[in-house]
Order: C-alpha cells, then structure tokens, then sequence
C-alpha cells in the first residue's frame, strides 16, 4: 500500500520521450505504470535501450535480459549494445532519468545504496555509474527501517554510492528536492502531515511555501 | 587462417597457474560455457578473474570457484553466490569491486591502448580510497586504470574464419569489450559460417581481435531469473 | 517523437555566432552535406568546427571557409584545402591539429563523460607541449581532454523515428562518435524507416544520443579521387 | 626503379595472417604486391579491415573509401567500423605492422613525415597514432633528398611523427633495424656497397656482423 504510493508518485517523474534507467527492485516495477501514451524509452545497462514487458512463456530467451538477469521483451525501436557502450550513454549524460532504490538518503543529496558492512559484499554493479551519469536521480524508498529509524539522515551511516547526488527523494511519506540550498519537502503523501514526517526524519530540510500553504 | 579449434584442449593446455583471464557475459547470459568448463576440467589454479559477475553456485565462473581455482576475482556485482561470500570470509578470495561502467571503460581502455581515464563515478565512496582526483571544469574524477588479462574467454552467435563476430540481443553485454582486453582471445560461438558471408556492416567484433575460434556443440543458456507475463 | 524535422530551418536557427560544432565525415565521405549547405546559407560567423577534415575548396566544410564562417578549426587533417591554408597564413583562421585517434577517442571521451584520457600518441613531438605527461608501466603517455560541441551534425544512411541510426561502409568513420559528442545532435539520413523496422542488433547509433532527424533529398556524394583498375 | 626495390623488399615485411596498415602514398602501392597465397588483412584508418583491389568503374562507391580517399573495395571477411575503434585497434596493439612513408629518420629511430616548417600545415592525420600503436614500424623512403643530401641522420630536423618508434628502415640504398644498441644495417639493396651507404648516411649505424660476411 505505501509501496503503491511511492510507485505512483514516482511514474509522474517520468515524461514524454525520455531515456529512463529504473534500478533493480522495487524502481522495475514502476515499468508497468507508465502511461501508454508517453514514449518512453527504459534503458537496461547490459545493453539494451526499449525494453519492453516481461515474455510470454514460448517468447522466453535466454540472451534477453534486463540488468536484473529477469527474461524481458525488445519493444519496437529498441537497440542492443555493449557493456561499454551502455555506461557511455549512462556517464555521458544521455539518459533523462534514473529512478533507483535507496538505504539511506542524507541532507546534502548523498545516497547509500549497495552494502552493508558486516552483511555480504554484493557490489554495486551499475549504481555508482546511474548516479553519477543520468541527468537526474530520483531515489524511492521507505522513510523509516523496520525499526522505526529514519533513513533520512543529516549523514550516512553506510558506504556512499555516490555525494551530492540526489535530486528528488520519495519515501511513503513525503516527497523531497535538492539544490544548493539544501533539502526541501515539496510533497506530503496522502494523509501524512508535516508533523509526522518531521518526527519521522533525522536530516534537517525546508518546508517549501506552496506547501506550507496547501497544508 | 588458423584460428579454428577442434577442441578446446590446446588453447587451454597454454593457461597456466596465475594467469589473468577476462571472461565475458553479464549473469549467465552470454557467458563462455565451453571455455568455463575446460578451464574447470583442466584445473589451472590461482587465476584472477576479471568478470562483471562471478557465476552462479553451480554454472558459470561458479563452476571454478567451486574448483578453487580463483585467487582474485575483479567484478561489479557477485551477488548471486554463496560460495563466492564463503570464500572471501575465509580469507581464500582476493575480491576487488569496480563500478560496472568502470569496469566496462578500464576493459575497453585496455584493449585501446589507453592506461588510465577519468570518471566521476565513484568519487566520494569508497571505490575513490587511494585513487588519484583530479578537477575537470570545476567538477571533481578519479583515475582509473586499463585492465588487460593475460587472456580473454568470450562467447559470440556467430563467427566467420577470420574471426568476426555477432552477438545476438543482450548476450553481447561485456563480450566485445572483453574481446579487446586479451593478449590472446578465445572466442566460442554458436555458429560459424563462411568467409564473406558477414555483413561488413553488421559485425559486432572485427577478427582482429581474436586469436582462436571454437564452435561450442551444447550451450545450456541457463536463465537465472525466468520472468513472463502470465507467472 | 518530434525528433524529425520536414526543414533543417528550426534547427539551423538555433545556432548562434560563436558556437561549436562537431561534423562527422571523412574527407568528403558521410559529410553532412544539407547540414553543411543550410548553416552556409544561415551565414552564422565565429564558428568552431570540430572534424577529421575540413572539406575541399568548394565542397563540405570549405563552403564554410569560402563564406568566412569557421574562425578555429579542429581537424587532423586539412591538406586538401586551399583556401584553408590562405586564412590559415592570414591568420584568419585558428588551427589546432590532433592527430586522427586522438581526435576520434577526444570525441568518444566527450560523449562517454570522461574529461581526459591518456595516450602514447603524439608523445616526443609538438602535439605533446604543454601537455600533462605520465608514466605508466615505464611507458610515457600524455594527458588528452574531451571534446563536446554545443551541435553535432552527422550523416548516416537509415534512421527510423526514434533515430536509431545506420551507417553504410566507410561513411560511417566519424559519425557515430560525432553523434554522441554534441550537446544538440542533428542527424540527416537518406532513408527514414517505420519504428521497428532496424534489426536491434544492427544498429549502429542508438537513438538516445540523437535530438533531430532530417531527411535528406539530393546527395551529391562527390567523390575526391576516383581511382579504379582499369584507370 | 629504385621505388621498385623498396617496394619489393617492403613486401616481404608482410607475413600470412597479418594484419597491416599501409600509409598513404608509396606504401599504399604495396597492397598490389602482396603474394596471393598470404591471407592478409589491410586495415584503413577511416574504418575499414579488408581493404579490396581498386574498384571496376561500375563497382564505384562514394561510401566506399581508404584513408587516402581513394575509391576501394572491400574483399570477403572484411568490416566496418567507427574511427574510435578504429583508433582503439591501432592505439591497441592490435594491428601486426604499419609500413609509412618518412620524410627523415634519426639513428634512435625517430620519424619526421607530417611536416615542412613553413610549408603548408597539411596536418599529422592517423601517422602518430599508428607509430605508437602497431606492433611493428617499417620505414620506406628514398635514402637521400633530391639535392643529394641523407634522410637517414643523427637527428631528424624536421618536427617529429614520432621518438623512438621505429623497428626497420628500408631505403633505395639499404634495410636497417633498430634496437636498445641503435641502428644496423642488415642488407643492401642490389649493386649497393656498404662504402655508398656510408657516405650518404648522416645516421650513426654498425654493420650487421651476417652482412659483412656476405660483402
């Protein structure tokens, strides 16, 4: 349900003939929800720019597959490439959007998203390129951890995969943008108020105007 | 032209014990399945592999981490075994991890005679310790290094001869970069076809690059994800 | 998608004196020619161009020279220009000779965000003064930036709405990095296609990097030196 | 005739399965020469791996050119690709053996052929990259200028293509090889005395000790 929330508020980052990457996870599913008459385009960094939906069964093919190693579909208009030209479109700027998932976001816009020490290594496979790269980052994920705890922090605590990188977080909560000046609340999700989202938020951040007057 | 394997015994009987091996595919799509396991059966030890995955437990790269044969693995992303987790707590696994897109550029660097770029990615985390920053038009990169392996294992649809190849979908993934990063590269494909049959156009990977051919007669093609519309 | 244009009009207008330019082709093989034709036409002045070559006396770029548009050139090679060696010794003209493969990964560089590299190329000559030099490996290499232009225009063969882009034979040298080393990227093509109709595997330039198409309807496709084996 | 004999010797320079770069102008009239039993891959800068015989006047193609603009062919098993990667195959080590022309060589084996202070700048086109990047450098040139004086000298006056690069110089007079111990001469062209190659070379050499024994 809160899961929804965030998914809906994310789909409306997206617009008329962007290059989207969505991130492994929870980002995938938002794929579904974009609206059948905007022309986008979902990149997949192993190489493929138009994805298009999961297979039907006899459509399987094992050399078709998204950066999260599922079975997807080629839509029309879309192209194949190598690792190193996939990242070349991601660093140099080419890609409109990335939507990705989150540990924790701080204040200043840095976003920890690949490790947890102590817990197996992983690596980070394509994140630190996206958030680096794409012209914007979007990052979803739940406010607070199963404990309670705020993953939007003044500091992360956890290994960075990129500074300053951030430019509009969406938890279940509330929506949030980054600039020079800081961290701004732009949004409120349904039924949460400013109280609630202050009392559930360790980083310090603005409360925009056009806001403070719709609350 | 020469570069036609019968089998793969000899090109592997040249791969000895500490060698640096660049190896293709992204997951289990596009792997080099007939080199994996030759490399396997042939028991060649302390390799670094350079691979933006590390297998599975029981198919790809997993294959020889199963068979302790990796001392160093350089990746981007092994998070799919366990064995591999096992292995570098216990000390037995060297692991450095790269950025998937710096590790695809230090591959093609390598092999374009290029020892060192500037990327921002990773600035600011840990992959930045001990790299050298440097400031490009008030924004602030790190150093990265070519990567070239000793040899390189790479999985194609078709060859001509000479060589040339063409990937099918995202089975291409790392394969054409890893092409170039090989002192000698060993190129398995599911079909070989005439010389001059290629487009010219069309090829992916030139023959340059590539110093042995092997038309591999199974291709298993495991999926480790199986995604549809009606699961 | 709104990328394809019925005039290059729009396009052209945008362009304002002191802009730069990155225009694919090599010698007068896959240039840009309407691109070329209608920015003479415009007579926008102070221009930067960036490409291998910079035309003949009265075709390509050198229409460009002709109208007293180009006030720095970046090229690797300008020989068969004469009215560009006459400003050049004016000093009308600014040049700044890189060699070919420098210029070719400057560009890639550019569109891949990779601020500089280093290479061997030019190391010992006057390419090198001034330049950052390191060792890598014992081996002296210097510093190269990249390159993005504020336009890029590019000639391929097919594209279809989205700009997903093929090149035929040898006109496509420059082009595809060209495409991905502009701000503004404009295309012209020979032949539009419906969405769908490019093998995905074929294609040469994905349409990510591509904002306007134009189809071309008249290429004069002149040839330099005809040379056959029966001439 | 005194070309007729560079060209020859340049020729067995080639061996079967290479693949070589021809530098425009003399070196390009090697690709005739190449025995037909070798298989060889003649790469052309702008984009071309299997450079074909020159073109029947109906086979005429504009999209179809060498690095010296020349209408070509391309011969079964050849591709196509960008000037990058064309770059990345030479820069790369990957291409077997460049045969150019030269302007000037020095005894430590640098290269002036790009040009003539005060000439024309015509400009360096792809001959700095392919000297740092193939794996072998040949040389052919005329030994001496048209006023008679040594292009093989001590120090080449001209601005340098390239330090240190060179792995054989062939002249009208005579084949040198170099090494970490300077430049040799390993033969002499027909009729030639090893006193004439002496008296029309600035350059420092040794006598390969095979050479004098054939004297």
């Amino acid at each position: 349900m809160s899961r929804q929330q965030i998914l809906e508020r994310a789909v409306k980052e997206i617009q008329d003939g962007m290059c989207v990457n969505l991130g492994i996870g929870m980002p995938t599913l938002i794929a579904n929800m974009i609206p059948g008459d905007l022309n986008v385009m979902l990149q997949s960094e192993n190489g493929l720019l138009g994805i298009g939906p999961y297979p039907n069964k006899d459509e399987v093919d094992p050399d078709l597959i998204n950066a999260g190693k599922e079975t997807v579909t080629a839509k029309a208009g879309a192209s194949f490439f190598d690792s190193a030209e996939s990242f070349a479109m991601i660093r140099g700027g080419h890609i409109d959007l990335a939507i990705l998932g989150g540990m924790e976001v701080s204040e200043k816009g840095d976003l920890a998203n690949w490790m947890i020490p102590g817990k197996m290594v992983k690596g980070m496979g394509g994140a630190m390129d996206l958030v680096q790269g794409a012209k914007r980052i979007v990052v979803i994920m739940d406010h607070v951890n199963k404990h309670g705890e705020s993953k939007v922090k003044k500091s992360c605590t956890l290994p960075l995969t990129g500074k300053n990188v951030i430019h509009c977080l969406i938890t279940d909560l509330a929506v949030f943008q980054f600039s020079e000046s800081g961290m701004e609340l732009i949004e409120l999700q349904n039924g949460v108020t400013i109280e609630q989202v202050k009392s559930n938020t360790e980083a310090d951040f603005t409360v925009s105007s056009s806001l403070e007057i719709k609350g | 032209m020469g570069k036609l394997l019968s089998s793969l015994d000899s090109a592997i009987q040249q791969i000895e014990d500490g060698a640096t091996i660049v190896v293709g595919g992204f997951g289990l799509s596009g792997i080099p399945e007939n080199l994996i396991h030759a490399l396997r059966d042939k028991g060649v030890k302390d390799l670094t592999v350079i691979s933006n995955n590390c297998g599975v437990d029981d198919a790809g790269l997993g294959l020889l981490l199963e068979n302790r044969q990796i001392k160093k693995m350089i990746a981007s992303y092994v998070g799919e075994n366990k064995l591999f987790e096992q292995q570098f707590l216990n000390g037995e696994l060297e692991v450095e991890l790269v950025p998937q897109g710096t590790l695809a550029e230090r591959l093609r660097a390598g092999g374009a005679g290029i020892p060192a770029f500037y990327t921002a990615t990773g600035v600011g985390t840990e992959v930045a310790e001990g790299k050298e920053h440097k400031e490009f038009d008030g924004r602030t990169y790190i150093m990265e290094k070519g990567l070239v392996g000793d040899f390189a294992f790479i999985k194609a649809w078709k060859s001509d001869p000479f060589g040339n190849l063409i990937y099918r979908k995202t089975a291409r993934n790392f394969n054409p970069v890893v092409a170039t990063a090989g002192k000698i590269t060993i190129a398995e494909v599911e079909e070989l076809v005439n010389i001059g049959e290629l487009d010219p156009d069309e090829i992916h990977t030139p023959g340059v690059y590539i110093q042995k051919i092997f038309v591999g007669n199974h291709y298993q093609k495991r999926i480790e994800k199986l995604t549809t519309t009606n699961a």
